[in-house]
């Protein structure tokens, strides 16, 4: 039984782990597909863990570490990312760009240093 | 366009080659007689639990230090690649240092203590369990790239990495030299105590071997990464 | 001592010297190159010391075991005979390359370290036993090459170095996974139990992993047409940087195939066909190149594919005892003359071919450059000489004689395009800055040649040469040149002749026909050279390369060894060439000449290997004993020897070459050295008719010889030029000698031998007057000269007694000669060539008039006076061997009818100083005087009417004579051919080289390609 | 029935790198986008040499309280592929960046990573 929950959860990690990888394909510019990248992978990963977790329940503490590694590393990694790609001017795909104003704020401030 | 239709072309073929492979392929069912004794001889003469470790440091340690050579020689060569050229204008401004910002910096403040345990952990534990000085090495030198991207203003010392990096290799060399005066020939680790299987300090030189290739490849990496800053 | 001599070793100064520089470079520069230094020397001693401690331990091998376990446990190395010599060479060159190096390498600490890391992955790569550890060294070699290319910053520069990096990348991936693969399949990495389980290396798999493996190795020593990525580093990398990666680093890849060639048994013919397109390609399109660098990175190219050439078709004949003489031969030769001309372009700073030089400032690097030009192009004494000897000869044994056609066609080539630079950096420029050479690139160079020499003379001894004594014309010629600056130009000339008469006597003695052209060539080339002395001062290799040539025709006369025989041809055409660059304007017309010499030596050395091969001997005797599967031998060589006697469609060689060299230089090749290719066509005709042949070319060779005799006369009558018009009458006369040869019979033979002794005569005193002539005149267009019989009269009569002779009028000896060749001739029914021979009599009487009356009489418009007394000198010593054969002509026709086997029926008779044949008797005693007394009157006649009628009418009758006949006369066929001929080549070079695009994506491709072509072409060959 | 063991799974997966990265090197004429492909085909060679050492039911060569010296023969992958796999995967990275320090070099004295810009020397 524990075996077959587990298995549901994996594979469910599995499905978010492929949507995110579809998404790296299907997403118009950089940042949405950034975004992809990390929430979905996130989640996955997440999935996969409790399911691991499932079937050896003695492996607990050291996915619940990884888990924890997982939640801080994927979306400081990604900001990181998003960041310094706008700031390089990344083109983004058409619509609003709410960074626009704090951008020209940003950038005034970078002249100044 | 010629020169498109020939690569596919070309990577068909290659396609056709990797198949008779994967067609030739059965997958085995027992291990051959070498990779037998090295599983019984790893524990038993060597008492190192971790077979791989056991081969990579000892039985292929050649190639280890060929290995170590290479890296070394990459760490090296960058500041000779990535010195500006003469008469060459500064990278443009785009690609100047800026702030990561707030949550970089404390993403960093968190994880950054804990990469450097981890991965001095892998580092000491490579002939017990997965791990080694190269795995190890790697998760410091990630640690480091964390480092300096969240804090561009970070300046490695570099002298005294590429100080370290020389000794440790130095004394990598010298040990291996020791394995001809006192064990059985280069890179015989087997001039320490072997202690206990499965016991921290145990395995003879190896587990100090493998120190030394952590801090080693930590630095080469870090160097690596750093050099790519400029 | 001991401890040294031990290989680890090699490894541990590489390694631990590298993983130091980094601490001594904090400590201070001086400690930095002490310790770079230290190292490598040591490495380079080591490899020295262990190599000595091999063959003093019986050429056992030396195993060194890592980890404390024995294979395949853990990674073995092992420091054999090969090894050791492979090992000690690369070291010594990379410790000679860093010296010259040294201006880039210094100036970044990184350097050094890649450098030293560099130089121990090549050993490893040598000493290691396992397949995985021959990867890593592998990448070590790669890896540090990529470093050092980091020291390039020119544009061009970093794009060759990134092209490079993919392409290498590539290939070792392909290494990487066949050793797996291979694993996989045996279980072991260990290349002796690989090989030891090369019964299980079958199916799919295995086929892959072993042609991925084979791939790499040959990708990285750039086969054609994978290999533009490197050519590319070679044309935009230091000299010296280039020079490491063409011969140290290849050497680490040359010893890889060795090392894995059981492994590849069955891929032979693979092998053999891929590097035999790479040599041959690679110097075609060199012919097309003028940068300089790119240029040597083809002909490297074409090297090393020549080396696992004859690695791999030498193992599949079963000839794996000369592999070791052929391979190191080759290697050896690349490795010395290829670092060693990389170092010369750093030294002199060219970079462009066409550029005209004027090296020949700075004698040092010349002499440097023509040494190792001359060794790459495989001539002795240097070691490549002997191992491409020794290779066609194993080629022709197992008749592979397409690959010899590869292999030579491809040599002519190559000495076609470094002969080609050789010319163009000597041109004189005085326009060019050469900058002052530096010690520390003059010093290896100078090392590099000296073991050049030595490593030569030592093959030498190796591939069965009779002794030292065929060094001996090179020995003498080297002592010339050392007391040279001692002496006086003229003490130099007679220290020469001394020598030359001196060292002439410790060859051994031959007999026969031999010993006939031996004593006549030795006496007509002491006096033809001795007409040196009447300059003050010679050029300072002229006395030097006189002695050379003179002692090498003696050794090609008098040797009963093959062998020796094509060495000292060799020396002959080397030194012909040198003397021949000596004249004033001589230099452009020379690569002609070297060109044909050496397809003409080609030529000889196919068919003397195909003969040899046939017959299992390689004593010149075996000739004799072949069987008619050897006819393609004998017309090899009887073409050979055409080529040097200037037959008809291969003669265009001879008129500049003879037209440009010095004066005293042509009379000696005119007289002596043109006798020596006549000589070979008579021992080629002598031992086909002693063989079992059915020798069915005569008629045909009778035909060339006469058609080169009526052409040459036609073109010596177009000539407005004294020397050219004396070189067209050379050609002519040869054919004579040609024909009378073709008549196989004895009479045939008896009148060469009589007309090569008149010729030689004739031609020695008519170039040496035309020396004098345009000595005192400072001309030699005809119509410039005129009326000279009252200015130098000696040289007039000598002129006309020589001229009287050759044109084959009674009494000299000229007529006894074609008297008895058109008795020949009609006696074996070519009455065809009896028309062209009495045809070519009255040409030869046109122009030898026309050249005495246009130079001697009509009014004298040029200031001269009499030649020096040393010209003249030996020319009357000739016109003295002149009237004395035609006197008692028995003199020399009795030891030739006597030196030719008495197997033909003998149609001479002799009866006193008379001769008789069929056809009649030819008395001199009375034709001589009535003859002389006929010249006489005619001479009176002359001398009366020019009295009688005044200048201005014997003006015009003179030059009436004089005029040349037009251009169109002679259609220049011949010229126009080979025309055609070399443009034919140069388009097809162009169309090759067009695979070189340029972009690294493309050679990414190519390289590739090329592992999937040998793949599938694998798989069509049959499985051992 | 045709059966797929887990190690031709990867096998294939691993070839398939091979080829992507290959077609990367190939196809794409921004340096940067080849260099990618390298990094992928060492990936896929690494995936490929761990493949190959596979034994059916196997489990990794550590000794532990799991896997007792006796015996453990039988029950463990070939370590020997994985060996070679930590070296070549530290050659790989090397090769890697190497070939970064050179896009980086061709950027500066180009102003350009088009592979097409870099033909200067041919022929």
């Amino acid at each position: 039984m524990s075996e077959l929950i587990g298995s549901l959860f994996i594979f469910s990690g599995s499905v978010f782990l492929f949507s995110a990888g579809l998404g790296l394909l299907r997403m118009p510019d950089a940042f949405t597909r950034i975004q992809t990248g990390t929430k979905a992978t996130t989640m996955g990963a997440t999935l996969v863990m409790i399911g691991l977790a499932i079937y050896h329940p003695d492996w607990i503490f050291k996915l619940l570490l990884i888990i924890y590694f997982v939640y801080v590393s994927n979306p400081i990694s990604s900001h990181a990312l998003a960041r310094s790609g706008h700031r390089l001017g990344t083109p983004m795909a058409p619509g609003p760009d709410a960074l626009a104003e704090i951008d020209t704020r940003s950038d005034a401030a970078g002249d100044k240093l | 366009m010629m020169q498109r239709v020939l690569s596919v072309i070309v990577i068909g073929l290659l396609a056709v080659v990797f198949t008779r492979i994967v067609g030739a392929y059965v997958q085995l069912d027992a291990l051959r007689p070498l990779a037998a004794s090295y599983v019984t001889l790893s524990p038993e003469s060597l008492t190192t639990p971790n077979v791989i470790t056991g081969i990579l440091i000892t039985y292929r340690g050649l190639d280890t230090l060929g290995e170590v050579a290479v890296l070394f020689m990459v760490a090296a060569s960058l500041g000779l690649l990535l010195k500006p050229l003469e008469g060459q204008p500064k990278p443009p401004k785009a690609f100047q240092r800026s702030d990561p910002g707030e949550i970089v910096h404390s993403g960093k403040q968190v994880m950054f203590p804990m990469i450097l345990t981890f991965g001095a952990y892998v580092i000491v534990n490579g002939h017990l369990s997965a791990g080694g000085g190269f795995q190890g090495g790697a998760i410091v030198a990630a640690g480091v790239m964390l480092l300096l991207i969240a804090t561009p203003e970070t300046r490695l010392n570099t002298t005294l990495l590429s100080i370290v990096e020389s000794t440790a290799g130095i004394l990598f060399v010298l040990l291996g030299i020791l394995g001809i005066v006192l064990a059985g020939g280069f890179l015989d680790p087997r001039f320490l105590p072997a202690g206990e299987l499965g016991g921290f300090i145990s395995a003879g030189a190896i587990p100090l071997i493998s120190a030394l290739l952590g801090i080693k490849v930590g630095a080469e990496l870090s160097v690596v990464i750093d050099k790519f800053r400029t | 001592m001991t401890a040294l001599a031990h290989p680890i070793g090699i490894l541990l100064f590489g390694i631990g010297g590298g993983f130091l520089i980094p601490l001594l470079y904090k400590i201070g520069y001086g400690w930095l190159h002490t310790g770079f230094f230290a190292a490598l020397g040591g490495l380079t001693l080591t490899s020295i010391f262990s190599l000595i401690a091999v063959v003093q331990g019986g050429g056992e091998a030396i195993e060194i075991l890592t980890a404390g376990a024995a294979p395949p446990i853990s990674i073995n190395l092992r420091f054999g005979l090969a090894e050791g010599a492979f090992s000690v060479s690369v070291n010594v060159m990379a410790t000679l390359l860093a010296v010259a190096h040294w201006d880039h390498l210094k100036k970044n600490y990184v350097a050094l370290l890649l450098f030293l890391i560099l130089v121990m992955g090549i050993n490893g790569m040598i000493m290691t036993r396992d397949l995985f550890n021959l990867f890593v060294f592998l990448e070590i070699v790669s890896i540090g090459t990529y470093g050092l290319l980091g020291l390039v910053t020119s544009r061009d520069g970093i794009q060759a170095a990134f092209k490079y990096v993919m392409a290498t990348v590539i290939a070792s991936t392909l290494f990487l996974l066949g050793a797996v693969l291979i694993y996989y399949v045996t279980g072991h990495l260990n290349i002796d139990f690989v090989i030891e389980a090369q019964a299980s290396l079958i199916g799919p798999i295995s086929g892959i992993a072993l042609v991925m493996m084979l791939a790499c190795l040959l990708i990285e020593l750039k086969p054609f047409p994978a290999n533009g990525w490197g050519l590319d580093v070679y044309e935009t990398v230091p000299p010296a940087l280039a020079a490491f990666l063409s011969v140290c680093a290849s050497a680490g890849m040359l010893f890889a195939v060795y090392k894995l060639l059981p492994l590849f048994t069955d891929y032979l013919s693979l092998i053999i066909a891929s590097t035999a397109l790479t040599f041959l390609a690679s110097n075609l399109i060199g012919l097309r190149q003028d940068k300089i660098q790119r240029l040597l990175g083809y002909s490297s190219v074409g090297q090393m594919a020549l080396g696992v050439l004859a690695l791999a078709v030498l193992t599949q004949i079963g000839a794996q005892q000369v592999i070791p003489l052929v391979v190191f031969g080759l290697f050896l030769n690349h490795l010395l003359a290829k670092a060693g001309l990389f170092c010369l372009v750093a030294a002199i700073g060219a970079s462009d071919l066409r550029e005209a030089l004027g090296l020949t400032r700075r004698p040092f690097v010349a002499g440097g450059l023509a040494l190792f030009v001359v060794a790459i192009c495989a001539l002795p004494p240097f070691p490549g000489f002997w191992a491409k000897w020794e290779l066609i000869m194993q080629l022709a044994s197992a008749e592979r004689f397409l690959l010899i056609a590869i292999l030579l066609a491809g040599s002519l080539m190559e000495t076609t395009y470094l002969f080609r630079w050789f010319i163009r950096a000597v041109t004189p420029n005085p326009e060019r800055q050469l900058p002052e050479p530096k010690l520390n690139i003059l010093l290896p160079v100078l090392t590099m040649a000296v073991l050049l020499i030595v490593t030569g003379v030592g093959m030498a001894m190796a591939s069965g040469a009779d002794g030292l004594l065929i060094f001996l014309p090179l020995g003498v010629g080297a002592g010339l040149l050392v007391v040279g600056p001692l002496l006086s130009s003229r003490l130099q000339g007679i220290a020469m002749l001394v020598a030359v008469v001196g060292a002439s006597q410790m060859l051994p003695e031959a007999y026969g026909i031999a010993g006939l052209f031996s004593h006549l060539l030795l006496a007509g080339g002491l006096i033809i050279a001795s007409a040196g002395l009447a300059e003050k001062t010679m050029p300072p290799l002229h006395y030097p390369l006189m002695a050379v040539l003179l002692l090498s025709i003696q050794s090609v006369l008098r040797t009963q060894l093959g062998l020796t025989f094509y060495v000292a041809w060799e020396f002959i055409t080397v030194a012909s060439f040198f003397l021949i660059a000596q004249g004033r304007n001589a230099l452009p017309e020379t690569l002609r000449f070297m060109v044909f010499s050496m397809f003409a030596a080609f030529l000889i050395m196919g068919g003397y290997a195909i003969i040899a091969g046939q017959t299992g001997s390689r004593a010149l005797i075996a000739l004799t004993i072949a069987t008619p599967e050897a006819m393609v031998g004998y017309a090899l060589l009887a073409a050979g020897f055409l080529v040097k006697a200037a037959a008809i469609g291969v003669h265009i060689w001879l008129p500049p070459a003879y037209g440009e060299a010095p004066d005293n230089v042509t009379a000696i090749l005119s007289g002596v050295v043109s006798k020596v290719g006549i000589f070979g066509l008579l021992m080629t005709a002598y031992a086909a008719a002693q063989s079992e042949l059915n020798v069915d070319f005569t008629y045909l060779l009778a035909c060339i010889g006469m058609a080169t005799t009526v052409i040459g006369a036609l073109l010596a009558l177009c000539q407005r030029d004294l020397k050219r018009l004396l070189a067209y009458s050379s050609m002519s006369q040869l054919g004579y000698i040609v024909t009378a040869i073709a008549l196989m019979s004895h009479l045939g033979w008896v009148t060469a031998l009589y007309i090569v002794a008149n010729h030689m005569m004739v031609k020695g005193i008519l170039f040496l007057a035309a020396g004098a002539i345009i000595l005192r005149t400072g001309t030699r267009q005809l119509d410039e000269i005129s009326g000279l019989v009252r200015r130098m009269p000696l040289t007039f009569a000598v002129v006309a007694v020589a001229l009287l002779s050759m044109s084959g009028l009674p009494p000299l000896m000229g007529f006894g000669g074609k008297w008895l060749l058109l008795s020949a001739l009609m006696d074996k029914g070519w009455t065809v060539l009896v028309a062209g021979g009495i045809l070519a009599t009255f040409l030869g009487l046109w122009y030898m008039t026309r050249l005495l009356v246009g130079l001697f009489f009509g009014p004298a418009i040029t200031q001269s006076r009499e030649a020096p007394a040393m010209i003249l000198i030996p020319q009357v010593l000739l016109v003295g061997g002149i009237l004395v054969f035609s006197l008692f002509p028995k003199l020399l026709m009795g030891p030739v009818s006597d030196a030719i086997d008495p197997q033909f029926a003998a149609t001479l008779v002799w009866e006193g100083q008379s001769l008789e044949t069929i056809y009649g008797i030819w008395d001199p005693t009375p034709v001589m005087l009535t003859s002389i007394a006929a010249a006489a009157g005619l001479m009176a006649l002359w001398w009366g009417l020019s009295k009688v009628m005044g200048k201005s009418v014997r003006a015009r009758a003179a030059l009436v004579l004089a005029r040349p006949l037009p251009q169109a006369a002679t259609p220049r066929l011949a010229q126009a051919a080979w025309g055609a001929f070399v443009h034919g080549i140069e388009v097809l070079a162009d169309g090759t080289r067009r695979i070189y695009t340029g972009n690294g994506q493309f050679y990414v491709l190519l390289v590739l390609a090329y592992f999937l072509v040998l793949y599938f072409m694998s798989t069509f060959l049959p499985a051992s | 029935m045709i059966t797929f063991p887990v190690s031709t799974v990867m096998m294939v997966t691993g070839f398939g790198l091979i080829l992507i990265g290959l077609a990367a090197i190939l196809l794409h004429r921004n340096i940067l986008r080849m260099i990618i492909g390298f990094s992928l085909m060492d990936s896929g060679i690494a995936i490929v040499l761990v493949s190959l050492g596979y034994v059916t039911g196997g489990t990794a060569p550590i000794m532990d309280a799991d896997l007792a010296v006796a015996g453990a023969a039988q029950r463990v992958v070939d370590p020997i592929p994985s060996a070679l796999t930590v070296t070549a995967i530290v050659i790989g990275l090397s090769v890697t960046a190497v070939m970064l320090a050179y896009a980086i070099r061709l950027y500066r004295s180009h102003g350009t990573l088009d592979i097409e810009a870099f033909r200067h020397s041919r022929a």
